[in-house]
């Protein structure tokens, strides 16, 4: 009775701001093209045998020497930009959502953990966490490939995790620190709540703003994290392009005024993320039911 | 509406908050007065909208989803309704001075108490952070803190509930206010202190001519020290009247049944435990409020016409007012 | 009747740290030994300045901090010692309603929430049963179901009060410690309360430990009454005697200063004088003796014992040693 | 709290260790460095005897343990790449790197909290939202592009900024600052722009989230009720409440920032120390790449610690003992 | 208006000052201008000439007798004589300050004759000894022993035409000229060299005036720069040729001289060079460039025929192709990667599935070094203007003793190239030598197909037009700035 009426009212406060319903409007459509790629793009970006030299750095197709059916213009291998894009956007989207997923869910735990217990789990993790993060992405993903031997998705997805759940982890332990400190956790303690229930229940939600900031950012800067490891060298396949990776490829371009090779990409990436986040802030903002709106 | 002869004059005010189940009707058209020198008690059922109406007129309804929706508040010469933000901010807390109910939450966590007192001489009065802390922790003393000037450097969680109360109380004091709004000051305080800050407020009326706006609980405080009462319940007044007059002789059945429930001090010991005396039924919700009298559902008197419409307030004359069928219509 | 909680010299001390670096430069004596016993179907009242300890001890006395030292024994277990796990079964048993009601309520929980939150912990009132008992708490403590829905924020001091102490009587448990349970009650919500928890404690034999400034109130409701003043407790008696017949001046100044409701009475209060001494400092000999009007010479030297008198009457005063 | 900055460094010296073991640990991995130390021709036994010759050809275990010993001494070892000392090599441009981070850091924090500030106070109106949008550009443009787009922009078609470089720099004792001239100034401004801007956003929006909770805290109420002025309210109030995520999120960047601007430092072939980090990489310049990887240790740690240490000013209720 | 200092931005910062440590162009091409040679190799195209010795002759397969040239000093105002020949010389064989190990290992005694002669014997014949010399920098004997050996690593002291002036890592080099040079003071007195590792901003550094030359412009922006009127171009037909090697361990399908001819086949180069390579490199049907020895000129490319190329793959019993793994590094020629990315679709189109695994060069050398690849890109040219050396490395069967196939990174394998190439080991007759190294290359190219060859890079430059620089690049890339003139 009480769950059906406060999920219904979440749906009505979300129906009454445009800003989430843009973001998330957006959102779906990009996995949804990333879902639907093959079928929806006129090449196989992917596909070696569909993509060929012979239609190199073709401009938008309004523009002189444009051809269809490259809507968006080629990039210096022939692959069509717009469905480099769609394609791209998968991997983009695979890559930010397994780290978010894996570096978030390791760090919120191990934040949580080393905030609410201190002690040796404190100084246990957070010094794994020094220790880590000094190693940073770049140099991360540099050792990895080196390790592995290989370049490729997991190579990058388990570089920029590793590195990655420190963010998560400090950002929670800070909040925790401060949340367990609230007289309602020792209530909460006083029912007779285990640490679990306590952890989960009672920190965490109070603890979490600040983790939804950072996950919506992260997947934008995770991203980003995959486009600079392509821009060094050790990241995506290069006949599998991310949407980083096409920035990366267009940016040697500009200069020479293929700006169709970089724009179309950003603005994917930045509508992307802009989607994000605006769903994220609503998300947060609804989740603290004392902010009024 | 006209001004008002009155120290603060408050005008079918009315203080709404949207929910998602609907409009609460908070404070619904509450109007009374206060005057210069003059102690007021604001008693009611819990959730009848005494902080509501408090925080309305401090300006201080979070808007979404609170709304003062309607009144006036007239306080010397301005409407504190419609008065520009900058001007609200100097009255607050150097003229209209608060006490709020809560003073754990109230007191910002990070801050010592001290520090949180000295910012009100800092502010209004302009000293230097020296003899602000100085005055501060006079402030203190004066509220029985015991060893004032190493409490004051202490932060709100390390303070018992009643040192905390008197925190607010000598923030709320700091500056001679011309309007003391206490938002039940004294609950957290034992009865020797409590007696000593009630002193401290009556001392101060005395001094600077200040107007106290008491919403308590406590009837025995308001016997103690207030001049007149205003009875509330469900977002409206029900009656008003003198101190000595509502005791005496309480017109409203709400009042009534308030004054029954009350243990009194050494009944125990001579009559044994007799249970205590109940309104019976529940404060109404205040989103599906009856047409009729709120208090009707649980009135003793309730007569076919309390349902169909709602009292209107009546004059009883001697500045005795309430709003009930029982007194004509 | 059964003795179910007994506190053995209890001393609850905060270390005061100073500066950047955290130097312990003192402790604030908040609890300072104190003993008492709370038997089953009994209802102990703890009063007291403002300060002296009376929160703390309620704390101390649920494990909810850390004490410094001091035997707890419930029905015989030492609590004050057992492991967490075990300390986690037994707060079933025992609840406590807290001084701050809004703090205590986690603010992204719904009033239904924090209700079925301790059932869920213990697996109490599984399925539908749930959701009526809820109503039920609501109803019994003065809210209608309809409140279930909303956050803490959106209530006003007193309902917040009502939903701690629903909070408190979900788990059905033996013992409630109440801090200032009915402090921010209107008289007629109050009596409903205090109604009900002498209704409860008539059927099933709960145990309260009551903490309140309301000295009516605790004449009404509670058996014995504890007095405390600094840290100890001073005085402690059947309400009958120390009512009736206190023998702490400090008690005599307390009963003297009730407020009256009824504006005709004016009663003569008996104003303490001098410093209120601190916790951090407390004065020598019988921590009372600066603002006794009774003071003797002895009082700022030795340390007044725990006498005995009649019955269970015990006094922590020279006058009566 | 001197046992706890104590205690940290100890922790410290652990976490080097364990930084600096992992490097020996995957060094096997990281391609072989007697390859290009031995030039492009020569044959097996002329690499084996440089192996020899630097004592790579021993067990990995006993490189570490001579490592670690000659460290202790103060020794990192010599560059392979360039045959100095690895420290040298690296503090020499340290300055460089730390003037550009901290600039960034400086940007970052003050316009990224600033903004947050103003955005929370009025979150819907149409120059907050620009605000808000206009951050996430900033991190959704990969570095690598914000700074071509910059050099572009201003360095190539404007011409109003060096597109490159530190410019002209001052030694002021072993620290080489491009601060002290107005042409090491003007280099600052698109490298820092650009790591700023990255940095920002996160700031920007943490502040924000926090400062939108904290407002609707009840002492925010109580500090209206004072009558302080907006910005008092808000700077002094609410922002010291929200400052913990934030100074979290400032200190890793920061730390990043210093360790690990490698694009940015490319980008704008900034003589810092990223820069330096790639190369040794790409050249598998070992005792560069452990003493490299130990300095960052060293400096997220210390500002690891010292956000700790901030949190515990900022809330006064987080201790450490 | 002449201008007497330059500013140049060039791609790859120098990592010491010690000219033996370190033998790759980048390096030697600071070190050049700091030091001198016993023989130097003259722009525009890379003549052999003497430099500090002034003539030199070899008497024998093993010796080698340099006449020094007197009246040299060093910058610090010693004399050069033999001495520091033989010391610099035997510095080479020092593994804790020299990347010339090799050669240092091959030489057998140095002999001071005089004061101004200087016998070298070698170990075992070495028909490009000479060749190399242009590498091989004299130090200061004297200064160099009594430095610190740190100082050494950052302060060059040599008898070039440039002294260092002050070298900020990662900023600049910056060198005055030498007014004493043997040779006579440079043009040019005062040069600026910044390494600038990133493309774009390297042209933007050129674009918007901070630097006179800029080294490496990148394909892409070569016709962007060459439309910009303040700047002009130079791209100079490089050395260096791309090709891809491709194993034979038997079993893999690749081992089938059918389908490495269909490989060879299906790559349509003329496009790479078009498209990918802007027209900026000519195709090469082998890996020797034609100066060097071993060239031969009737080597021809197989034509370009996917068709073909199919065919052949079904002959072979591969009508469906089957998967490789194309390996190459992705910043070390000239769009290396996008290179390989080609190769890769139109192995694609005739059915070839391949795996394209493109890494920094750090990861991919030792990968190739190790020698379990199955087909990469690589790039080679040989300094020594003699394909011998070159083989050894990249073609025969790896023999670790004898340090043959270090570079043979498929261990691609065939005896009767190996007997063919060790045959050549000691033929010193120029005539001789050229005969069986062309026969060699034509036996490996055409009928082993142990490589599929590209095509041969060109170097791009770009300088400001109006400055009046007189700059004529050389085949090895060197930046060597006394060539440099003013108008
Ligand atoms: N933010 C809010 N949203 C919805 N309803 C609210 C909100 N704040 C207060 N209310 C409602 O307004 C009514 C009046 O509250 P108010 O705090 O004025 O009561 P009160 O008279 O001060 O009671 P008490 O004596 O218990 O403090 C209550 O019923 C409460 O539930
Ligand atoms: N966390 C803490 N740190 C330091 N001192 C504390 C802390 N909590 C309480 N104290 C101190 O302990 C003493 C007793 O506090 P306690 O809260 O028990 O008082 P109380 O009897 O409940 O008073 P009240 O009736 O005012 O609530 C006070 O002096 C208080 O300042
Ligand atoms: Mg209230
Ligand atoms: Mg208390
Ligand atoms: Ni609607």
């Amino acid at each position: 009775m009480t769950k059906p009426r406060t999920r219904s009212k979440m749906f009505h406060s979300f129906l009454h701001d445009p800003p989430a319903m843009a973001g998330s409007a957006i959102l779906l459509v990009f996995v949804l093209a990333a879902l639907c790629a093959p079928w929806i793009t006129p090449q196989n970006p992917y596909d070696l045998q569909q993509v060929s030299l012979e239609h190199f750095l073709k401009p938008p197709i309004w523009m002189e020497g444009g051809e269809a059916p490259f809507v968006l213009g080629t990039d210096d291998q022939g692959r069509d930009i717009l469905s480099t894009i769609i394609y791209g956007c998968r991997t983009s989207l695979i890559v930010g959502f397994s780290v978010v997923l894996i570096a978030g869910t390791f760090g919120v735990l191990m934040g949580l953990l080393a905030g609410y217990y201190g002690g040796w789990i404190d100084v246990f993790s957070m010094r794994l966490a020094d220790t880590v993060f000094s190693f940073s992405t770049t140099l991360l993903a540099i050792l990895l490939l080196g390790v592995f031997k290989k370049t490729g998705i997991v190579t990058v997805i388990a570089a920029i995790s590793i590195a990655d759940w420190v963010r998560y982890a400090r950002t929670m332990r800070g909040s925790v620190l401060e949340v367990k400190e609230e007289a309602y956790v020792m209530a909460a303690k006083a029912t007779g709540a285990r640490d679990f229930r306590l952890l989960v229940r009672h920190v965490l939600p109070n603890a979490i703003p600040p983790i939804l900031v950072v996950v919506a950012v992260d997947l934008a800067v995770v991203i980003m994290l995959e486009a600079t490891l392509s821009f060094l060298g050790v990241g995506v396949p290069l006949t599998e392009p991310s949407l980083g990776m096409m920035i990366s490829i267009g940016k040697n371009y500009i200069y020479a005024g293929m700006w169709w090779m970089v724009v179309f990409p950003g603005a994917a990436l930045i509508l992307l993320v802009v989607g994000i986040n605006l769903f994220a802030d609503w998300l947060r903002e609804e989740l603290n039911p004392k902010i009024g709106r | 509406m006209t001004e008002s002869r009155h120290l603060l004059e408050i005008q079918h005010l009315k203080t709404y908050f949207t929910t998602f189940e609907g409009v609460a009707r908070a404070v619904d058209d509450v109007s009374f007065h206060l005057d210069r020198g003059e102690v007021l008690g604001v008693v009611g059922e819990s959730g009848c909208g005494k902080s509501v109406t408090a925080q309305s007129i401090m300006r201080l309804i979070p808007e979404p989803p609170g709304k003062i929706v309607g009144g006036h508040i007239w306080f010397d010469g301005m409407d504190l309704t419609t008065l520009q933000p900058s001007a609200m901010r100097r009255i607050r807390g150097d003229r209209i001075a608060m006490i709020f109910q809560e003073p754990m939450t109230s007191l910002n966590p990070v801050y010592t108490i001290g520090d949180q007192i000295a910012e009100m001489f800092q502010l209004h009065r302009g000293m230097g952070r020296r003899e602000a802390w100085r005055h501060a922790v006079a402030m203190l003393e004066k509220v029985q803190i015991p060893a004032p000037h190493k409490r004051a450097s202490e932060y709100p969680h390390q303070l018992s509930g009643g040192m905390r109360q008197r925190a607010m109380i000598a923030m709320a004091l700091a500056c001679d206010p011309e309007i003391l709004i206490a938002d039940e000051p004294t609950t957290a305080l034992d009865v020797t202190v409590q007696a000593q800050i009630l002193d401290l407020m009556l001392q101060l009326k005395e001094d600077f001519q200040t107007a106290v706006m008491m919403i308590t609980h406590d009837l025995g405080v308001i016997a103690e020290i207030a001049q007149r009462v205003v009875v509330m319940y469900a977002g409206k007044v029900v009656e008003q009247a003198a101190t000595l007059p509502l005791f005496e002789d309480p017109k409203h059945p709400y009042t009534r049944g308030l004054l029954r429930s009350i243990p009194k001090l050494g009944e125990r010991s001579k009559k044994g435990r007799l249970r205590l005396e109940e309104i019976p039924g529940m404060v109404p919700g205040l989103l599906d409020l009856p047409p009729g009298c709120r208090f009707e559902p649980r009135c003793p008197h309730s007569m076919a016409v309390c349902r169909e419409r709602e009292p209107e307030l009546q004059d009883l004359g001697s500045g005795r007012l309430v709003r009930c069928f029982l007194y004509g219509t | 009747m059964k003795t179910l909680l007994q506190v053995d010299e209890l001393k609850v001390h905060f270390p005061i740290k100073k500066g950047l670096l955290g130097r312990t430069v003192g402790y604030v004596y908040a609890v300072d030994g104190v003993s008492f016993t709370l038997r089953e179907g009994e209802t102990l009242g703890l009063v007291g300045e403002s300060g002296c300890g009376k929160t703390t001890t309620g704390l101390g006395v649920l494990r909810l901090i850390p004490t410094t030292s001091g035997r707890i024994l419930y029905n015989g277990e030492d609590i004050a010692r057992v492991k967490a796990q075990r300390m986690r079964e037994l707060r079933r048993e025992m609840q406590i309603i807290f001084q701050d009601p809004y703090s205590s309520l986690n603010p992204r929980m719904t009033v239904n929430q924090i209700l079925g939150d301790p059932m869920d912990t213990f697996g109490l009132y599984p399925g539908r049963q749930r959701s009526e008992r809820i109503a039920f708490l609501l109803e019994k403590v003065g809210l209608s179901p309809e409140h279930g829905r909303r956050y803490p924020h959106e209530f006003s001091g007193g309902q917040r009060q009502r939903i701690g102490i629903a909070r408190a009587l979900a788990l059905d448990p033996k013992i409630v410690i109440g801090d200032e349970p009915v402090s921010a009650l209107d008289v007629s919500i109050q009596a409903q309360i205090i109604n009900l928890l002498l209704d409860l404690q008539r059927e099933f034999g709960l145990s309260y430990l009551l903490i309140a400034h309301d000295l009516a109130v605790v004449e009404y409701i509670c058996d014995r009454v504890a007095v405390m003043y600094l840290g100890k407790i001073v005085e402690m008696g059947t309400y009958e005697q120390i009512y009736n017949h206190p023998k702490h001046p400090y008690t005599e100044a307390l009963l003297s200063a009730v407020p009256i409701p009824d504006p005709k009475v004016t009663r003569r209060r008996i104003l303490l004088q001098g410093d209120v001494p601190s916790p951090i400092h407390p004065p020598a000999g019988c921590h009372f003796h600066p603002r006794c009007p009774k003071r003797m010479d002895i009082c700022d030297k030795e340390r007044p014992p725990l006498t005995s008198l009649t019955g269970d009457h015990q006094v922590r005063c020279f006058l009566h040693a | 709290m001197t046992t706890y900055i104590l205690r940290r460094l100890i922790q410290g010296v652990v976490v080097l260790l364990a930084v600096s073991m992992i490097c020996f640990i995957i060094f096997r991995y990281l391609g072989d460095p007697v390859l290009t130390m031995a030039g492009k021709y020569a044959t097996q036994q002329e690499i084996e005897e440089v192996r020899r010759a630097f004592g790579l050809d021993q067990p990995t275990h006993v490189q570490y343990g001579r490592f670690i010993w000659n460290a202790l001494h103060g020794n990192f070892g010599k560059s392979y790449v360039s045959r100095v000392p690895a420290l040298g090599l690296i503090l020499e441009r340290f300055p460089a790197t730390f003037e550009l981070a901290f600039t960034a850091m400086l940007i970052a924090l003050t316009l990224g909290v600033g903004l947050g500030v103003l955005v929370s106070l009025n979150p819907s109106s149409w120059p907050s939202r620009l605000v808000m949008a206009g951050s996430l550009g900033g991190i959704s443009i990969p570095t690598f592009l914000t700074g071509v787009l910059l050099i572009m922009i201003f360095g190539v078609y404007m011409g109003i900024l060096p597109p490159f470089g530190r410019g002209e720099t001052v030694q002021i004792g072993f620290w080489r600052t491009g601060l002290l001239t107005a042409d090491g100034l003007k280099h600052l401004v698109l490298p820092a722009t650009t790591l700023a801007m990255y940095q920002l956003a996160v700031l920007l929006r943490l502040t924000r989230a926090g400062m939108r909770e904290v407002l609707a805290e009840e002492y925010i109420k109580t500090a209206w009720a004072k009558g302080l002025p907006p910005g008092k309210v808000i700077v002094k109030h609410a922002l010291r409440n929200v400052l913990i995520p934030v100074v979290t999120m400032a200190g890793l960047q920061f730390g990043e920032l210093i360790a690990f601007s490698i694009v940015t430092e490319t980008i704008f072939q900034w003589p810092g120390m990223g820069n330096l980090l790639l190369q040794s990489i790409y050249e598998t310049d070992q005792p560069v790449i452990v003493t490299y990887i130990m300095l960052a240790a060293f400096l997220i740690i210390t500002i690891n610690m010292v956000v700790d240490i901030l949190y515990a000013v900022l809330n006064p209720k987080i201790r450490y003992d | 208006a002449a201008e007497t200092s330059l500013v140049v931005a060039v791609d790859t910062p120098p990592r010491m000052m010690n000219p033996h440590g370190d033998d790759s162009d980048a390096g030697l091409s600071f070190m050049a201008n700091f030091f001198d040679g016993l023989l130097q190799r003259k722009g525009p195209d890379g003549k052999l000439v003497p430099a500090l010795a002034e003539r030199w002759e070899h008497p024998d397969l093993l010796t080698w007798r340099f006449y020094l040239r007197k009246g040299v000093t060093f910058h610090n105002g010693n004399p050069f004589n033999a001495e520091d020949v033989k010391f610099s010389f035997e510095r080479l064989s020092n593994p804790e300050v020299s990347e010339f190990l090799n050669t240092g290992k091959s030489i057998d005694s140095i002999t001071i004759i005089d004061d101004y002669t200087v016998e070298i014997k070698t170990k075992t014949p070495i028909p490009w000894f000479a060749n190399n010399l242009h590498q091989i920098f004299i130090m200061d004997k004297e200064s160099t022993e009594q430095r610190d050996p740190g100082d050494v690593m950052i302060h060059p002291i040599g008898t070039g035409a440039y002294k260092l002036v002050e070298w900020v890592k990662g900023s600049y080099v910056r060198m005055e000229a030498n007014e004493n040079y043997w040779e006579g003071a440079p043009a040019i007195k005062k040069v600026e060299v910044r390494p600038i590792t990133e493309s774009s901003t390297r042209f933007a550094a050129l674009v918007s005036g901070q630097a006179d030359i800029m080294t490496g412009v990148p394909v892409e922006l070569f016709e962007k720069v060459k439309a910009n009127p303040k700047v002009e171009v130079i791209s100079r037909p490089a050395r260096r040729s791309i090709f891809l090697a491709l194993g034979n361990k038997p079993g893999d399908p690749w081992a089938d001289i059918r389908v490495r001819k269909a490989m060879y086949m299906a790559i349509n180069e003329d496009e790479i060079i078009e498209k990918v390579m802007r027209g900026h490199a000519t195709p090469a049907a082998q890996i020797p460039d034609p100066p060097t020895i071993g060239y031969n000129p009737d080597i021809k490319r197989l034509p370009y025929d996917p068709e073909g190329a199919r065919k052949l793959l079904k002959e072979a019993g591969y009508e469906n192709g089957f998967e490789i793994t194309l390996t190459g590094p992705n910043d070390r020629y000239v769009q290396d990667e996008k290179i390989a990315e080609a190769v890769a679709k139109y192995l694609a189109k005739v059915g070839i599935k391949v795996k394209l695994d493109v890494k920094p060069k750090s990861i991919f050398f030792p990968e190739v070094s190790e020698g379990s690849l199955q087909f990469y890109l690589i790039g080679w040219f040989d300094g020594t203007f003699d394909m011998g050396r070159t083989y050894f490395k990249l073609a025969h069967t790896r023999d670790d003793a004898k340090g043959y196939g270090g570079l043979n990174g498929t261990s691609y394998s065939d005896p009767k190239l190996d007997q063919m190439l060790e045959a050549t080991a000691d033929m010193v007759d120029p005539a001789q030598r050229k005969k069986a190294l062309e026969e060699l290359n034509k036996y490996a190219m055409e009928e082993k197909i142990v490589w599929i060859p590209l095509h041969y890079q060109e170097d791009l430059y770009a300088m400001q037009k109006d400055k009046g620089i007189v700059f004529q690049p050389r085949p090895d890339r060197w930046m060597v700035y006394k060539e440099i003139g003013v108008k």
